[in-house]
């Protein structure tokens, strides 16, 4: 009975959402705000990559909550699952091959999302696609060694400082006469690496907030104990 | 091209792709007996309001939203929506990631990942912990069972005691 | 294009109900995943780029990671059909129905 | 003035940093999270002793409000957003063993909802409402046996922002813009439409789960009976108004078209039967407040489907109440928790929380000299006025309720007093 009822409420759902749909005006979106963005960005922020822009400058308040969102969903994982490393039975060590691989490729893992963060103004990528590359790179040693737990105290001074540093640039502007969060130093010639004033930092910041808290989670995730009884 | 005297256009397609996402979560959140498949549906729905919203930006005649030097008074794309969808996905993560945390918990307090069970086992844990005697089922609908009156309800040793 | 969307609008839908129909948890995970990078792929197509390497890196990758590591801890993590006898992590008494 | 935004960005850096400051020194930890608190608390207020109930807009990164974020300020985002800071230093988790994962969720929990209360752009609320989910399944799943309620919230709450998220898609598609106050002027264009009305009933679903609205609000009952008490007050208090509030603004400024005020007419008025039938059926004290609460903020959606200043003013009047007792009510019952048929007599333990929670019970029915009693009588003072019979059937059924409400209420109360035993 309730499974009909909720059948109907899909299969309602869908057909009014497709009626709608139909009505769009597909491929004509109005961008009354996204229009007077991408004629404003090269000026304002001065990123090539006007998702970054928006990303960051227009809606750099929206990337906050996120990063925040980020943080309370690693915090609360933790207080939930806390700490039982004493008396979790981790998984055994993988073999050779994988330790080995994963030495090597963890310094590669760092460059390239360190790359793709760096770029992030400039190119497609950023902040967030190269933090997961980071957070692969932070969690690929957990996985190859899992009695060996993440780096608990450096991790959490990554996370904690990068999230400040965000939040601290922002301050920056606001106390030097503007309002929070808006575009600080130099423009520079659209383009090149060192651009878009403090747009790069910024984004530096996410990806390491970004990276340290999808590890962390990772790492959570993999120490917790599900008693077997 | 036409089919059943609708005619198939991209965005028909587009659209029934974002919507169906939308409705086969919506359906499986509803209608999975198993949590871990809930999880997977909310993952689900969620793609497809990415989509939606990805759609939303579209413009036919434009390219992706990166000057590149010369040509950058080209139309683009609305980058609004792209970044809604950047902070969406993460978002979603996140999300996932707390109730998979939330899971591993109740598989442990609970023993089990099924959702009608979980739900019996929350309300005799409910009635236990507030020292009521449970009388049926509390999801009976309104006026199906006969409520007597608090103070003449069962009430366990324990908490008459005091 | 409309070739390209429609097919993979077909493999999303395919694998979005393969995910909620499929008995086998781990089968379930990797139909999300692959719905993830069909998604990615439509993304290029839209001309959205950066959404397109997010819902790869994210959605792709690491929500499958999530997950995974979500099914091994809960005991769901059975490759073969669940009349296994190599079922070390699975629990015997374990719900597995979807 | 424009450093009213730092109580949404100080509270995250408190939050961001406690792990760290706790590690170094474990009072500095402790005090950190009050300390900042304080400072929001004195931050709105000076803004608002600044303003002098002047409503204004800060554009945050210096953009020009279409093309940015803008918060925007006015005398009921500085009450808010005031109430908010006091609330949680109020319920701040002094007692007990320190945890700074706990303290850190509290006060992402303040940073969201005092952007709730500022922010004045569409999907910036949805960032700050999932801000909330998140943090608020994390306190809620700090209960002792809350993990499957907290899970079941999650799941509900990551469902309706996916509603939301759709009516945010379908907003766009219509008007390319997601400032409040752009919308508002496109609105009436473009939004007075079947698409439109689709847009606000998703949006209102995504949003209501929070407000607890009448067909999302299934978690109530469950998170509050197993939730710490502290965090059951912190959701039927701040969250649940904080919701109300964006649904109010949303409602006034882009969607005031006729259907949709009937839609939340309908809806809270079920949420008002519904919770008040439950309420009474109710066997323990935690989910008898919890199913009150459903009814009580249904009373609120009644009221903000009155068009008209009438109805705003009786909305935020039976909220604000609500916002006050609720809390005061799950902290006091905290003392007692468990069966009502367990409560036989157990005023005589103390005697002044008994009076106080009487005190408050009175209020919330609504009994003459209280405050109570006004928003209520705003409420059907505004419900009289209205023509169509859907308003005097809504009328009916907040009278009916009233009666129901204050039948349970006061046989709780007559069970405190009682002197001997139950039968």
């Amino acid at each position: 009975m309730r499974n009909l009822a909720s059948l109907l409420f899909a299969g309602g759902l869908g057909f009014l959402l497709m009626v709608f749909g139909l009505q769009f005006d597909f491929g004509n979106a109005p961008m009354l705000v996204g229009q007077a963005i991408q004629s404003a960005a090269p000026e304002q922020v001065g990123a090539a990559n006007i998702v970054t822009a928006v990303v960051l400058g227009y809606r750099g308040i929206d990337t906050l909550g996120e990063l925040a969102i980020l943080f309370a969903a690693s915090t609360a994982v933790g207080l939930i699952l806390g700490h039982r490393h004493t008396s979790t039975k981790p998984d055994p060590d993988s073999g050779l091959i994988l330790r080995a691989g994963g030495e090597l490729l963890m310094p590669l893992l760092l460059v390239v999302g360190l790359y793709i963060i760096l770029h992030g103004h400039l190119t497609p990528g950023g902040g967030f696609q190269g933090g997961v590359i980071l957070a692969a790179a932070f969690f690929i040693p957990v996985l190859a060694r899992p009695s060996t737990p993440l780096k608990h105290t450096g991790m959490m001074l990554i996370e904690g400082f990068s999230g400040a540093a965000f939040i601290l640039i922002g301050l920056a502007a606001l106390y030097s006469g503007g309002e929070f969060l808006q575009p600080l130093l130099d423009k520079g010639t659209l383009g090149n690496l060192v651009s878009a004033g403090t747009l790069p930092l910024l984004y530096l910041a996410v990806g390491l907030k970004v990276g340290a808290e999808l590890a962390g989670l990772l790492a959570h995730l993999a120490a917790a104990e599900v008693s077997e009884s | 091209m036409t089919l059943f005297g609708l005619e198939i256009t991209l965005d028909l397609i587009l659209y029934t792709g974002a919507f169906g996402l939308i409705v086969i979560g919506a359906a499986g959140i509803v209608l999975a007996h198993h949590l871990f498949r809930v999880i997977l549906a909310l993952a689900i729905a969620e793609a497809g309001a990415n989509l939606l919203l990805v759609l939303s930006g579209y413009r036919w005649d434009a390219i992706a939203p990166i000057l590149s030097g010369s040509e950058s008074a080209a139309p683009m794309v609305d980058p609004v929506p792209q970044a809604m969808v950047l902070t969406a996905i993460v978002i979603g993560v996140g999300v996932q990631a707390l109730a998979v945390g939330l899971a591993m918990q109740v598989k442990k307090t609970y023993g089990t990942l099924d959702m009608s069970a979980i739900r019996q086992r929350l309300e005799a844990d409910i009635a236990g912990t507030a020292g009521i005697a449970t009388t049926g089922s509390q999801d009976a609908p309104l006026g199906e069972r006969p409520l007597p009156p608090a103070d003449a309800v069962p009430v366990t040793p324990g908490s008459s005691a005091r | 294009m409309i070739l390209i969307s429609t097919v993979i609008v077909a493999i999303m839908l395919l694998a979005a109900v393969a995910a909620l129909l499929f008995k086998n948890h781990v089968a379930a995970v990797a139909a999300v995943g692959i719905l993830s990078l069909a998604l990615s792929v439509l993304f290029v197509i839209l001309k959205a780029p950066d959404v397109a390497m997010t819902e790869a890196a994210v959605g792709a990758g690491l929500s499958a990671l999530v997950l995974a590591l979500g099914l091994r801890r809960l005991g769901l993590w059975q490759i073969e059909s669940s009349n296994s006898t190599q079922s070390s992590i699975q629990k015997s008494g374990e719900h597995t129905d979807a | 003035m424009n450093q009213i935004v730092l109580i949404v960005v100080l509270p995250l850096l408190a939050a961001f940093l406690v792990p760290i400051v706790a590690r170094m020194s474990a009072s500095l930890g402790a005090a950190l999270g009050p300390l900042v608190m304080g400072v929001c608390l004195w931050i709105t207020g000076t803004v608002a002793i600044e303003s002098a109930g002047n409503a204004f807009a800060i554009n945050i990164g210096g953009f020009m409000p279409p093309l940015g974020i803008t918060f925007f300020v006015d005398r009921l985002a500085l009450l808010f957003a005031f109430l908010t800071a006091l609330l949680v230093l109020v319920l701040w988790p002094f007692q007990g063993e320190h945890r700074p994962r706990e303290h850190a969720l509290t006060l992402i929990l303040a940073a969201a909802s005092g952007g709730l209360a500022l922010s004045g752009d569409l999907f910036n609320i949805y960032v700050f409402y999932e801000l909330v989910s998140v943090a608020s399944v994390g306190l809620v799943a700090t209960g002792r046996r809350s993990s499957a309620p907290a899970i079941r919230y999650l799941i509900l709450s990551g469902f309706g922002s996916v509603l939301a998220l759709v009516g945010i898609a379908l907003v766009y598609t219509q008007t390319g813009t997601l400032n409040l106050a752009h919308l508002s002027q496109l609105a009436p264009t473009h939004l007075i439409n079947p698409i439109g009305l689709a847009a606000f009933a998703l949006i209102l679903l995504g949003v209501g789960v929070k407000a607890e609205l009448f067909p999302v609000n299934t978690w109530v009952p469950e998170v509050y009976a197993t939730a710490p008490n502290r965090v059951s007050a912190l959701l039927a208090g701040l969250v649940s108004k904080l919701a109300a509030l964006v649904i109010l603004r949303l409602l006034v400024l882009v969607f005031a078209q006729e259907q949709a005020l009937l839609v939340m007419l309908l809806l809270g008025l079920l949420g008002v039967i519904t919770g008040e039938l439950a309420a009474w059926r109710a066997q323990d004290m935690n989910r008898m407040l919890a199913y009150s609460s459903i009814g009580q903020l249904g009373m609120v959606f009644v009221a903000f489907s009155i068009p008209g200043e009438t109805g705003v003013f009786a909305g935020l009047a039976i909220a604000l109440h609500h916002l006050v007792v609720k809390p005061a009510l799950f902290l006091l019952a905290a003392r007692w928790g468990g069966a009502l048929s367990g409560l036989a007599g157990a005023a005589g333990g103390n005697l002044p929380a008994a009076l106080l929670f009487t005190l408050f019970a009175l209020s919330l029915v609504g009994v003459p000299p209280l405050p109570g009693f006004w928003a209520k009588l705003l409420l059907v003072m505004g419900l009289a006025e209205q023509v169509g019979p859907l308003y005097h059937f809504a009328l009916a059924g907040i009278l009916i309720a009233t009666v129901v409400e204050a039948n349970y209420l006061f046989r709780i109360v007559s069970t405190l007093f009682h002197r001997d035993s139950p039968a």
